[in-house]
């Protein structure tokens, strides 16, 4: 157990936060987006899935990561144009749409990964390497934790404040947050809802996809059914930690793959204990934490309530 | 086998059509490696039998046993082989369908006897060689193993390995770690390379993600297949699991009760074929050779050696395996 | 005068209604033009209408005689005619310049807040309104909110303005301003169209439409016709204003609060040391500017806020902190002010409504099941005993008139309270009307031997129902008086923080 | 412009038509798909009826494969009518095998009479327990329940895994370390209906909680607090009523549903008590109640219609020759037209063209 406060282990304790953190954070600032423009996206799980599918088959199609990047982008805007248009056009209940988009996604891309292998060799593919960035990276303990990851990390570390820009500084972040606390105050200056719930979930969704994208091709080399694990739910978690606030979800992301890293880095060590309360350290810790926090909701007023004007 | 079908009596069988349960996808290691041994068997024709088989997707429970049950109403297949644990299943059909051989492969399972027989699997004796090897290449005196869940036939191997690095290097220690789910690269990375961090610089992964490995620049181990093409540059060697001689005394056993009239003997006990009786093999990876110092491969020869001639036996450890 | 805008028969329905039936109506430049009618008279509808937010079914729109598509609010605002809708269209987390701007910027996608600032400046300086753009909505009281809606509009340059109920929460000094104001539109070549239920605010307009059920009953001059002949054209029978309210007694004390404060989300004091008393055949009025503590005062008094300090005692009895399960239990009956909100389940039917509460009762129980038989009995009596308008009891209640909802919640409290009613804001954004049939509710329990607390911020109310007036400022008790020994103007001054006479409280607390 | 206006009232022949038209495009689609990869569509859709409602057995499975479902389904209805999100009903499952289990081990030896409904009524608590928890954590602790219950979905599945491997209940001996218990006594089976090896009689039991659950919605006080409540807790606040008690007693009654289900599959299908013939029961049944319109009724057909599909999947995969995961596939795309259905039912499309 001493050896935990080791530099090396404690390096790779912040390392492995920042690498299990950053795919969920790509996910949870596109989910914040979709849900501060008031729609209650349950369907996390899914894009994710769909866009580490388009990735992986992008990826060993092609050979290129970037293609599969915008592959799973692309993918997560699909995913979010069925969420929209569920929505924002059939006003129907959110929830459901997002959980029926989970069971689609899982069956759908189950199915076009057997259809793809179809019996032979499962294709794989050599994902993102890590990029250190000179000089930076030689700084002690922080170099080889912040400054030697994968090029995307530091691309979803960047999500945060460029989201809380888009949010907070922008025009278009104003209306989206006023789709999310009182849609009829857009209706009635004679904008579309609908048409900005459109853009606000695909964008959302591209991001989300974009995580699960990023799983695959910075962590993996393969597909392999239910590829995502429930990193969809704790995304959605994150964001209600995160009180809906780009740095409360940061801060929320943070902490679990704080939480989960120290349980990977106890367990390797050898902590005498089952080794399943080391995986359920970062659930019961995350409980007992927001039993401690106590804040004004921020939650959008009008979240999950389908807009119709008559 | 030339010449064998006009030898046989008219009566004899020459056909054997198998259905194959599967458990966790052709994709996978345990699946992928049956289906590979059975084209092997195919191509060897034993009794000079066309062999065909039919497979399904991942089924459990239930929805395994309503499976079985319809391949053996649909009188197509001679051989139903449930690659996993569906011993459950299997109790509830066998009477009824006693021409009928059923397979049950693995931990989990209970010997039922009669038309049931139980494959079992044990990849120790070479994950005993492939840690012996470790055991002498490591550097940090410190070797890892991820695996997925705790079971009989996981432990064994993990378990093995390390007797093995330490009966080659009293000094090693070892770092163990379980993900708790049979498919998440990403989690099983990350415990890979938080052993790399505590030390590891080989290791011996079951759970198939060697990027970690790549990324540390170390030599890691392959499980149950050769795994050399997942990653050319890390797996210096694989424990493989070869389910031919299994599937031959299948066969066998099918073809006494068929052609011979013989009634079926299902084992009650696990059976599993030792390393000598090609059960089970260590896949080195050519391409990675200069890295085993010539005097650790002729221990290795050695070990090897004694194992396939029984003089050494390698024990069967199956407790949970610990870091220690 | 010219026209500014036309309508010539519009008609629309909804599923199941027709809100709007071959309505005529013209506006002309730089008139007030009142809207008037019943609850559920159309007047909302129309107004949406024409701002482009409903699409009429039928019917043309004519600007400055020229027929025009209005299909959305763009085109409304394209047009020159802006709205503000009876119920906010506010975000309350936004700040008020954020409220007034978003949606109204059409290019560069950074926010661009100084322009705007400058062009609010000038709009608030020329009307003398003050407000401060960086306050956010939700620290605003109610009133102040009417300004952000106000100026929403002139932002866009309206040169057509519908106000919808604008001075249903405003206080009297507001809605003076807010004249003051809307005069200096006119002046300045606005057209307005007024929403209102205060025949005092009519009468100030230039000219009046009356709807009655969708249809329009008549457009009058407004000099040329009396607030009586309004009230009767509008309801088709004779309303009369005052109601009478006799003499009677007080009996014994049935509340008394003494010391009584509460702290607010945020820790701060919300009630402050407040003490008075209510007896039998007493209404106790509570007169204040909204957002002074009547909400809160009520809420401790009904048990949904516990008290910081102090002591309520009913009937003898200590109750302070208490539940509003026990506060109903020992017959207090309580009209919360958001009727929707906290006073019925929309969703519910009117029969579920009339139980809400007394679910549980073995009155309305059979077994462990809902007696519907008794209940649905219960509602019909109370349908007609009460005048609610409604197809039948089945018809949820969110689809009745703002009316008659308040009806059900009264008819439900004055069925199972015995002692104390509380009543808060009982007749706000009602048309004259059910005002009356209200005050008439009221005074019958008063005559019954209830005590009752009333609040309203309407003086005339008070005046006219109330034995005794306690005026609220900042969560205190600024003074008891008697509103047959002062006057409106009085009560007014106190109102704004100026301490009164205590002394009839502290009279009635020792007795 | 295509606008949907609402209908004054839903109409129950139009209503019935597109729920049917919803099935039609639901299959007409996934036949799509099925073609895409070469296989036989009449053959697959044979092969999916005969594994559903083909034959008494099919019929059987069918309806033991819909009673988990469709507790679920309850479970959430109860629950969302109240507008408690809970999507605790996973781990609920998994609590209510385990209480089952325990029970079993306490309550051997008893009679049938006394044995089944002990056990079942301890599998109940452990789930009800699991609600207690969720709802403590929301009322003192004003913790969203999505997120306790997520949370705890988790922790239950590692306590089972902990309790199987490494705690007292592993199968030890010959087959030691696999996930699993022994195999229950025989006497702990749930006896079987009609002479079925299959048809046990925790199948009748779905159809009483949902006639207990529609009972309750619709004809009781608490069933009147819980609409309410999902309404406008504000005014039953106002009202009298214990939000928080209220809320307990909801999630403490949609957690002893969900875990019913776990107990039932424990007795009644594996018998033996092990993770994967559970998993995915609890998030199957939240899409249940929601296609079942939240409503019991609604739940059980929707419950059955999911069986009867689960069901056929075996024969679509084995006669059919498509991959089990069409199976998935086609639930979610039968969704996506139930729902399409479900706003036809209560809108009407109007091309509105702009009146001059
Ligand atoms: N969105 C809607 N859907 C259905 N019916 C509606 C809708 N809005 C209004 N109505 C109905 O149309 C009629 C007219 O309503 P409207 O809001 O115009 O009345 P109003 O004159 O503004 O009343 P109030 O004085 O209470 O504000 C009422 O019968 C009402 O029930
Ligand atoms: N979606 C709707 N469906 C049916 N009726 C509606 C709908 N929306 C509003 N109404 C009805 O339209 C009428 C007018 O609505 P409005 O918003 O003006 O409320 P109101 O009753 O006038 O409220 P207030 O108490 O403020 O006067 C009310 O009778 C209301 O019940
Ligand atoms: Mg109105
Ligand atoms: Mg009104």
């Amino acid at each position: 157990m001493s050896q935990l406060f080791q530099e090396a282990i404690i390096i790779s304790i912040l390392a492995s936060t920042i690498r299990i953190m950053t795919p969920l954070l790509f996910s949870a600032m596109g989910e914040l987006i979709t849900q501060r423009a008031g729609i209650w996206n349950m369907g996390v799980e899914g894009t994710m899935l769909t866009g580490a599918f388009a990735a992986y088959l992008v990826a060993t199609l092609t050979g290129s990561l970037w293609l599969a990047v915008l592959a799973a982008i692309v993918a997560g805007a699909l995913m979010g144009l069925v969420i929209a248009f569920m929505t924002a056009t059939l006003r129907v209940d959110h929830f459901i749409a997002g959980l029926g988009l989970n069971l689609l996604a899982g069956g759908l891309t189950l199915y076009w990964f057997q259809s793809y292998i179809q019996g032979r060799a499962q294709p794989i593919f050599s994902g993102f390497q890590d990029v250190d960035i000179p000089l930076l990276s030689d700084i002690p303990v922080i170099g080889p934790v912040l400054f030697s990851q994968r090029a995307l990390t530091y691309v979803a570390l960047l999500v945060v404040p460029v989201v809380w820009f888009l949010l907070y500084r922008s025009r278009y972040g104003l209306e989206l947050r006023c789709l999310g606390e009182n849609p009829k105050a857009l209706d009635v200056k004679g904008l579309s809802v609908s048409a900005r719930q459109y853009l606000a979930v695909m964008l959302g969704s591209a991001m989300t996809g974009l995580g699960g994208g990023f799983l695959m091709l910075g962590f993996s080399d393969r597909f392999l059914a239910d590829f995502t694990a429930g990193r969809g739910w704790i995304v959605i978690v994150a964001l209600i930690a995160g009180n809906w606030r780009p740095r409360g979800v940061l801060i929320a992301v943070t902490a679990f793959a704080f939480l989960e890293s120290l349980a990977t880095h106890l367990q390797v060590v050898g902590a005498q204990v089952p080794h399943q309360l080391l995986l359920a350290l970062p659930y019961l810790a995350s409980i007992g934490l927001l039993m401690g926090l106590r804040f004004r909701s921020g939650q959008p007023a009008r979240l999950g309530i389908p807009y119709a004007r008559e | 086998m030339t010449g064998s079908p006009e030898r046989a009596a008219a009566a004899d069988p020459d056909k054997l059509n198998i259905a194959v349960i599967l458990s966790a996808g052709i994709e996978s290691a345990w699946d992928g490696t049956l289906i590979e041994a059975l084209e092997r068997a195919k191509v060897a024709k034993p009794h000079g039998l066309d062999i065909t088989w039919k497979y399904t997707d991942p089924l459990w429970g239930d929805d395994a046993g309503d499976a079985m049950r319809l391949f053996a109403e649909s009188g197509e297949y001679d051989v139903i082989w449930a690659h996993s644990t569906y011993s459950d299943q299997v109790k509830k059909l066998r009477e009824e369908f006693p021409d009928i051989l059923f397979v049950v492969v693995g931990s989990g399972n209970e010997g039922l006897g009669g038309n049931q027989y139980w494959v079992y699997k044990r990849v120790h004796e070479p994950a005993y060689l492939l840690g012996y090897a470790a055991g002498k290449l490591t550097k940090s005196n410190r070797l890892g193993a991820v695996g997925t869940f705790p079971a009989d036939d996981v432990n064994d191997e993990i378990n093995a390995f390390f007797a093995g690095a330490k009966a080659a290097n009293p000094a090693v220690e070892r770092t163990v770690a379980f993900i708790e789910s049979w498919y998440d690269p990403a989690k099983a990375g990350e415990y890979t390379k938080a052993q790399i961090a505590t030390g590891a610089d080989l290791i011996f992964q079951l759970t198939g993600n060697f990027k970690p490995c790549e990324e540390a620049k170390i030599l890691c181990f392959g499980n149950f297949q050769d795994q050399k093409s997942f990653s050319p540059s890390t797996v210096l060697s694989s424990a493989v699991a070869q389910w031919d001689p299994d599937v031959s005394w299948i066969v066998d056993e099918w073809w006494a009760h068929k052609a011979e009239g013989k009634s079926y003997q299902g084992n009650t006990d696990k059976r599993w074929f030792a390393m000598k009786d090609g059960g089970s093999a260590v896949v080195p990876n050519a391409d990675l050779q200069a890295n085993v110092p010539a005097a650790v491969q002729t221990d290795l020869d050695a070990l090897k050696a004694r194992i396939m001639a029984g003089s050494f036996e390698v024990p069967v450890d199956v407790s949970d395996p610990k870091a220690k | 005068m010219s026209t500014a805008l036309r309508v010539e028969g519009l008609t629309k329905r909804f599923a199941g209604v027709t809100a709007n039936d071959d309505v005529d109506f013209d506006l002309r430049r730089g008139e007030i033009h009142c809207l008037f009618g019943e609850n559920g008279a159309g007047k909302s509808t129309l107004s949406s209408c024409i701002f482009g937010f409903y699409r009429p079914d039928k019917g043309e729109i004519l600007l400055r005689d020229q027929p025009v598509q209005i299909a959305s609010p763009m085109d409304a605002i394209r047009h020159g005619i802006g709205m503000v809708h009876q119920h906010f269209v506010l975000v309350p987390e936004f700040t008020v310049l954020e409220n007034i701007i978003v949606g109204t910027q059409r290019s560069g996608w950074r926010l661009n807040a100084a322009e705007a600032r400058q062009k609010l400046r000038g709009i608030c300086d020329g009307y003398g309104i003050d407000l401060d753009l960086d306050a956010y909505v939700w620290e605003l009281p109610v009133g102040r909110q009417q300004w952000v809606e106000i100026l929403k509009a002139l932002y866009l340059d309206a040169q057509i303005l519908i106000l919808d109920e604008p001075t249903a929460v405003l206080t009297p000094g507001e809605s003076k301003v807010l004249f003051d104001i809307v005069r200096k539109m006119c002046a300045r070549g606005m057209s307005i169209i007024l929403i209102t239920h205060k025949l005092v605010e009519v009468m100030q307009s230039d000219r009046v439409t009356v709807l009655r059920k969708g249809r329009v009953v008549a457009t009058l001059d407004t000099p040329a016709t009396t607030p009586d002949e309004l009230a009767r054209l509008m309801v088709g029978r004779d309303v009369s204003f005052t109601v009478t309210k006799p003499e009677l007694a007080p009996g014994e004390t049935i509340l008394a609060v003494e010391g009584l404060s509460a702290r607010g989300f945020w820790g701060d004091a919300v009630l402050k040391d407040v003490s008075f008393s209510v007896a039998q055949h007493e209404i106790l009025g509570i007169a204040g500017v909204a957002g002074n503590g009547q909400k809160e005062l009520f809420e401790v008094l009904c048990g949904v806020r516990r008290p910081a300090a102090g002591s309520i005692r009913f009937k003898g009895e200590e109750v302070a902190g208490m539940s509003p399960r026990a506060m109903m239990d020992r017959g207090v009956g309580h009209i919360p002010d958001d009727r929707f909100r906290e006073g019925l389940v929309p969703e519910f039917s009117v029969a579920e409504n009339v139980v809400l509460g007394w679910q549980r009762s073995p009155k309305y129980c059979n077994g462990p099941l809902m007696d519907r038989e008794a209940i649905t009995g219960l509602a019909r009596e109370m349908i007609g005993e009460y005048q609610i308008t409604t197809r039948d009891e089945h018809v949820s209640a969110g689809k009745l008139s703002g009316g008659n909802a308040q009806k059900i919640i009264i008819a439900r409290e004055f069925l199972h309270a015995s002692g104390l009613v509380l009543a808060n804001q009982p007749t706000r954004g009602l048309d004259v009307g059910v005002i009356e049939y209200v005050q008439t509710q009221l005074l019958k329990k008063r005559a019954e031997g209830f005590a009752i607390v009333l609040a309203s911020e309407e003086l005339s109310d008070l005046f006219s129902l109330a034995d005794r007036i306690a005026v609220m400022f900042k969560g205190e008790i600024m003074g008891i008086v008697d509103p047959r020994k002062v006057t409106v103007a009085e009560v007014g001054v106190m109102m704004a923080g100026r301490r009164g006479d205590i002394a009839a409280s502290k009279e009635r607390v020792s007795a | 412009m295509i606008v949907f206006e609402r209908r004054m009232e839903a109409n129950a022949l139009w209503t019935l038509s597109s729920f049917i038209m919803a099935i039609v495009a639901g299959l007409a689609a996934s036949a799509v798909l099925i073609a895409s990869t070469g296989a036989n569509v009449p053959d697959v859709f044979g092969a999916l009826l005969q594994g559903s409602v083909g034959s008494p057995k099919a019929l059987a499975t069918t309806l033991v494969k819909a009673t988990p479902l469709i507790l679920t389904g309850l479970a959430t209805v109860i629950a969302f009518r109240a507008q408690i999100w809970s999507i605790g009903q996973e781990g609920q499952v998994f609590a209510g095998a385990m209480g089952g289990y325990l029970g079993a081990q306490l309550l051997a030896g008893l009679p049938p009479l006394l044995f089944f409904p002990g056990v079942l009524a301890l599998g109940m608590a452990a789930g009800m327990g699991l609600g207690w928890i969720a709802a403590v954590l929301r009322n003192r602790f004003a913790v969203n329940e999505i997120i306790s219950t997520v949370m705890l979905n988790y922790l239950v599945v590692y306590l089972l895994s902990w309790l199987l491997q490494g705690g007292p209940w592993g199968e030890t001996g010959g087959t030691i370390s696999y996930h699993q218990s022994p195999m229950l006594p025989d006497t702990a089976f749930l006896p079987a209906l009609f002479g079925s090896s299959r048809l046990h009689a925790g199948v009748l039991l779905p159809f009483l909680a949902a006639a207990i659950c529609a009972l309750v919605m619709s004809r009781t006080p608490l069933g009147y607090e819980i609409r309410g409540l999902g309404y406008n807790p504000e005014a039953l606040r106002h009202k009298g009523v214990d939000i928080a008690r209220t809320v307990s007693v909801i999630m403490m009654a949609s957690a002893a549903l969900a875990a019913l289900a776990g107990a039932i599959e424990l007795f009644g299908v594996s018998h033996r008590l092990r993770a994967d013939n559970l998993i995915g029961l609890g998030y199957a049944g939240i899409i249940v109640g929601m296609i079942g319109g939240l409503s019991p009724i609604g739940t059980v057909f929707a419950g059955l219609f999911f069986g009867g599909l689960a069901s056929g999947a075996v024969y679509m995969r084995v006669l059919g020759d498509v991959p089990a995961s069409l199976v998935p596939a086609m639930q979610g795309i039968t969704l996506f037209f139930f729902l399409c259905a479900g706003v036809l039912a209560r809108y009407r499309i109007v091309m509105k063209v702009a009146v001059q």
